[in-house]
Formats: C-alpha cells, sequence, structure tokens
C-alpha cells in the first residue's frame, strides 16, 4: 500500500516539475513549482526523513515560492513577461537525447547501489557522548560540523553578493517596500501578519529546541522565521530595516560568529570544532539558537532583494 | 487489507530513481529554455533530483540514513540563498536594460 | 488501520492532482495561485494522515509549518506589481 | 473494528468526501468567486475531519492538540488568502473594464 502512495507521489513530482518548465505563462510554472515543492516535502515524509521534510516544505513551499513571485512581479513591472519561448529544433533534439541517455546512465547507476542506511550505524553509539538523539542534528552540528560552519558563511556571502546588486546611489538603503499599495489588502495583510509573526517566532524556537532530540534545528527553525518576518513586511507590520543598520548587522553575523568562536575554542579540547566531553549538548543549543536567529534575517533580507532607490526611508541616516 | 501491489522497487530505489529522471528534466530544460528565470527554475529541479538521489539511497530497509538527510538540509538552504541571489541578479539585468533604452520600452515589448 | 489512513494519503494526492489541472486551465493567474494553495492545503492533509499512518508525531511539524507558511505565497502574488512605492 | 476504528472510519470517509467536494467545485465552478469559496471552505471542513479522525486514532493528547493547531491555522491562513484573493480578482476585473488603464501594471 504505501508502494502505491510512494508511485504515485513520484509520478506527480516529475509530472509538476515537466510542467513547472515547460508551460508557457510564467505565473502558472511559479505556481507548478510551488506544488513542486510541496510534493517533494512529501516525498521526504515518505522517505521517514523528517527532518529534511521540514525543510524542504519551508523553504520549496515557502520560501523559494515568494521570492520567484516576488521577482516575476519586478520583471513584469518592466515589460518583460517571462514566457518561455522555444529553441531551435536541432538543439531540442540533441540535448533530448543527451538527457535521455544521462538519465538512462544515471538510473542505471543509482539502481546498482542498493540502498542502505550504513552511516546509521556509525553515528547511532556516538550520539550518547553529544547528549543529544537527533542523529542529524549530531551529523550537522558536531560530526560534520564544519560544512554547517561554511554554510553559514556562504549564506552571509550570498547577501553580500545580492546587496551588492544595489543601483548606484540606493546603497545603503532599504529594500523594495514589500508592502501592498492597496489599502484594503494592506489592512488584511497586516493584521494577519501581527499574527504570523509572534506564531512563527514561538514555533521556531520550538523546532530549535525541539531540534536536539526530535525532527527540527536550526535550519527549518530559520526558515519558518523569515517566512514569518516576509509576511509581516509585506502586510506593513514590520518594516524592512537599511542595510547599513548596526542592530541588523549584527543579527546577520551573530550565528556564523558564534559558531566560528566555539569552533575555534574548540582547538584547547583537542580540535577545530571538537566540544569538551560534557558541554556538548550546551554548546549545539547555543550555536542553534544563535543560528536560527542569523538565519532567519539572512533569508527574509534575501527574498526582499537589494537595496532600491525608490524604496521611502524615514531616516535618511539609518539610525532606525 | 493488503492491496496484492507488486512491490518492484525498493521506497529507496523508487525515489532515487525519481531523482535521476529530474535530473534529466532539469538538465534538458536548462538547455533548451531562454529565459533566465525559466532556466533558474530547471537549476532548482536539478538540484532537488540529485538530493532525492542522495535522500533515496540513505533509505535502508529498517532506518534512514541520517547523513545525506544532514548533506541535504544543507543542500536546500544553499540552494534557495543561490535561487535568490540568481532572482535578484535577473531582476537588475531586466532593469539595467529597461533604463537603457526607455524611449523604445513600451512599444518593442510585447503586451504580456 | 494505517492502510486505510495511507489509502485517504492516496487520494488526497489525486485531489491535489485535480487541483493542479485548474492550474494548467485557469484563465487567469488568480485560478493559478489558488490551486497553488490548494496543493498546500492538500500536503498538509497528506502530512497528517501519513503521521497517523505510521505513528509519527513528528510528521505534524511538518503540517504545521505547511500552514505557517500557507499564506506567504498568495501573499507575496496579490501585491500586483505595483512598483515600489506606485499607488495600485 | 471497536467503536472508535469504526468513528475514524466515518470521519476519514467524511472529510475525503469534503476535500474531493472542494477540488471538483475548483475545478469546475465558472467564475473566480465560486472558485474560492469551493476552494476556501470544503477543503478546510475536508481537513478539519481527516485532521480530527487521526486526532483520534494517534490517542495522546499532546498529539490531538497539536492536529488542532494545525487545523486552527489552515483556517486563519485560507480565512485571510480568501480575502486577498478576492480583492485581487476584483482589481483585475476593475482594471480589465478601464478604458485607460495602463496595460502595464496589470496582472493578465
Amino acid at each position: 500500500m504505501t508502494f502505491a502512495f510512494d508511485l504515485i507521489l513520484c509520478l506527480m513530482i516529475l509530472g509538476t516539475a515537466a510542467i513547472a518548465l515547460f508551460v508557457r505563462d510564467a505565473l502558472a510554472a511559479i505556481a507548478f513549482f510551488i506544488a513542486f515543492g510541496n510534493l517533494m516535502g512529501l516525498a521526504w515524509l515518505g522517505l521517514d526523513a523528517v527532518n529534511v521534510a521540514l525543510a524542504e516544505i519551508a523553504i520549496g513551499a515557502g520560501v523559494t515560492g515568494v521570492l520567484l513571485i516576488l521577482a516575476r512581479a519586478r520583471l513584469l513591472a518592466l515589460g518583460d513577461a517571462a514566457t518561455s519561448t522555444g529553441s531551435p529544433l536541432l538543439l531540442r533534439l540533441g540535448a533530448l537525447a543527451a538527457c535521455a541517455g544521462f538519465v538512462v546512465l544515471l538510473a542505471a547507476a543509482v539502481l546498482s547501489i542498493p540502498p542502505e542506511s550504513g552511516l546509521d550505524r556509525v553515528v547511532a553509539p556516538l550520539m550518547p557522548g553529544l547528549g543529544i538523539e537527533n542523529r542529524v542534528t549530531g551529523v550537522l552540528l558536531a560530526f560534520r560540523a564544519y560544512d554547517t560552519l561554511l554554510e553559514s558563511f556562504v549564506l552571509l556571502g550570498a547577501l553580500v553578493a545580492v546587496w551588492s546588486l544595489a543601483p548606484a546611489g540606493a546603497w545603503p538603503g532599504r529594500p523594495a517596500d514589500p508592502g501592498m499599495a492597496d489599502a484594503p489588502m494592506r489592512r488584511v495583510a497586516g493584521t494577519f501578519g501581527q499574527l504570523l509573526l509572534p506564531v512563527a517566532l514561538v514555533m521556531a524556537a520550538y523546532l530549535v529546541w525541539a531540534g536536539s532530540d526530535l525532527p527540527g534545528g536550526a535550519f527549518q527553525a530559520g526558515t519558518v522565521l523569515a517566512g514569518g518576518l516576509l509576511v509581516a513586511g509585506m502586510g506593513g507590520t514590520i518594516g524592512l530595516p537599511s542595510s547599513d543598520q548596526p542592530l541588523l548587522r549584527a543579527a546577520l553575523v551573530l550565528g556564523p560568529v558564534v559558531f566560528l568562536a566555539i569552533g575555534l575554542a574548540g582547538v584547547a579540547a583537542g580540535g577545530l570544532l571538537v566540544y569538551p566531553a560534557g558541554l556538548a549538548k550546551a554548546l549545539i543549543v547555543t550555536i542553534e539558537y544563535t543560528l536560527f536567529l542569523s538565519i532567519g534575517v539572512t533569508l527574509a533580507l534575501l527574498v526582499a532583494g537589494p537595496p532600491m532607490p525608490g524604496a521611502s526611508d524615514p531616516d535618511p541616516e539609518g539610525k532606525g | 487489507m493488503d492491496l496484492p501491489l507488486p512491490v518492484l522497487l525498493s521506497t529507496g530505489h523508487l525515489y532515487a530513481v525519481t531523482g535521476a529522471a529530474l535530473v534529466g528534466l532539469g538538465l534538458y530544460a536548462f538547455i533548451t529554455l531562454r529565459h533566465p528565470l525559466r532556466q533558474l527554475l530547471a537549476v532548482n529541479v536539478v538540484g532537488a533530483g540529485i538530493f532525492l538521489i542522495l535522500g533515496g539511497l540513505g533509505r535502508g530497509p529498517d532506518a534512514t540514513d541520517p547523513f545525506p538527510q544532514a548533506l541535504v538540509i544543507t543542500g536546500i538552504v544553499v540552494a534557495v540563498a543561490l535561487t535568490a541571489f540568481g532572482a535578484a541578479m535577473i531582476v537588475r539585468q531586466a532593469q539595467t536594460r529597461a533604463a537603457a533604452k526607455p524611449a523604445a520600452d513600451d512599444n518593442e515589448n510585447p503586451a504580456p | 488501520m494505517a492502510d486505510w489512513f495511507t489509502l485517504v494519503a492516496i487520494f488526497l494526492l489525486l485531489t491535489v492532482a485535480a487541483a493542479l489541472v485548474r492550474c494548467w486551465r485557469g484563465p487567469g493567474p488568480v485560478e493559478r495561485i489558488m490551486a497553488a494553495q490548494l496543493a498546500g492545503t492538500g500536503v498538509i492533509g497528506v502530512a497528517v494522515v501519513l503521521g497517523a499512518a505510521r505513528g509519527d508525531a513528528a510528521f505534524l511539524d511538518a503540517a504545521l509549518i505547511g500552514t505557517l507558511l500557507a499564506a506567504i505565497a498568495v501573499t507575496a502574488f496579490v501585491r500586483g506589481t505595483a512598483k515600489p512605492g506606485a499607488k495600485e | 473494528m471497536s467503536w472508535i476504528d469504526l468513528a475514524v472510519l466515518a470521519l476519514l470517509g467524511a472529510g475525503l468526501a469534503f476535500y474531493a467536494a472542494g477540488s471538483l467545485g475548483f475545478l469546475r465552478f465558472p467564475d473566480t468567486a465560486s472558485r474560492l469559496h469551493a476552494l476556501t471552505k470544503a477543503d478546510n471542513l475536508g481537513l478539519g475531519l481527516v485532521a480530527l479522525a487521526a486526532a483520534i486514532y494517534g490517542g495522546s493528547l499532546a498529539v490531538a492538540a497539536k492536529i488542532a493547531l494545525v487545523w486552527l491555522f489552515a483556517v486563519i491562513a485560507a480565512g485571510t488568502t480568501s480575502q486577498l484573493l478576492a480583492r485581487r480578482a476584483r482589481l483585475d476585473e476593475a482594471r480589465l473594464d478601464d478604458a485607460d488603464s495602463a496595460p502595464d501594471g496589470g496582472l493578465r
């Protein structure tokens, strides 16, 4: 029975992905892509990988959807309808043959590898040493902490890159005002934003706290926080801060810097990112809470986009 | 009530093969689609396919491997950060293009 | 009993597929975003049902995140194409 | 099949019926407003019934409380989105009727 569910789900995933890519209208493509992100979240639930499902649903259906919708709206305002125009037949045939062959080879390679949760047996005995039970969090923040540290800096780097796209003279202003021009819409979205932001904060804090023993963690929590901030921003409940505001910059770098500091302090305990014996859980939770705050703010600003000249800047000095 | 459905593939393999198909689909779309926003979607589909392969192969008969899960979570977050950067670049490019030829802007672009 | 929940999950997937047919045909953009939102509600339903089928309460966290962020795509869409600061 | 199982099955059936009705209505209704009606009301009732079935089957109070939270936020989100979408649909229609409306701002 579960095989039937998985099969139908996989067929729908392929269907929504194909339509999302090849439908003419840009908004239809984005709507199908959001459905694709939702279904991918279910795929991870089908694989019993709940930690990944939390991240995929929050990011695939939430943040990426908003990102693409806002990008399309801005392109449309510039007269670019982003409809997908075809390419020469010869190119299409060649690409089709190449990609089909590639898929056959890839599928054959994948089928030759028996699915195995081997590393689960390697990780399991090490978990009591960390004092947490969620093995994915254990891998993310202890056994492969190096990747996660670099990733938090990649996020910061992506935001710096997006900010560097600010038009001349717009720096260090605010991103384009995500608020709504239409008054009734703004009222409805505003009240919803006022309700959603605190709930998103509580949900995110729960995800971080539960993340050490149950599915959850800093990334999923950060994405939920980013979603709450974005809805509040679009509803006009909160204004987006100017990019040179000291408090904002502190929030952005807090997570990565604390992570790096704890990592470097670990050198005394034997090596980079090594947690002293008894302190593992306390350090992990500290890293997770600071990281979740930075990820939430960074993702929200990544979606809001680079500072724009048109954005209203009530306090030009950016004191905020 | 067990429907006599033939179990051809293990769960892990089914999702992994779907991932492989997604990678091929995304690659084909990336090659043939002209508009940058659509190519950004194609890159995301390729990424999702690769993550599904990783996740599928980590799904043993009894447990799900935490390692691919951690890699995929990191991958998803980095993918959304770079999608944001890609989208910002596409919008910025459209703005510079629109600013470069304001006079011929209205009649040249087809009405949506 | 768990099989019944999985069967319901399959049917919910099919209702999501039905919504996506409207997304394909939908004349205006509003229908398309509604279809995406309906897919979201369907996925939340499937997450709850699958959680019951597998006896794993963590699936509910996935459903909860789905509901919290269900409205975010629609909120971004209804803004329309007002230029920054320009009146509708 | 104890009484609880019967109740769960009945709720699942009813929930599924409302989901199907909502999606069918969304597919078949002629204009945006009626589609929105079908989408928002029927689907959320379907979710509520299915969630109730899962809560009863789940057994523990914590699970039931979390399911109630899921349904509560689904209903709030549906209420908000239907307001926003209805407003958007009306603005688009108003823009279509205006003779002098500038095409660039339209969302057609």
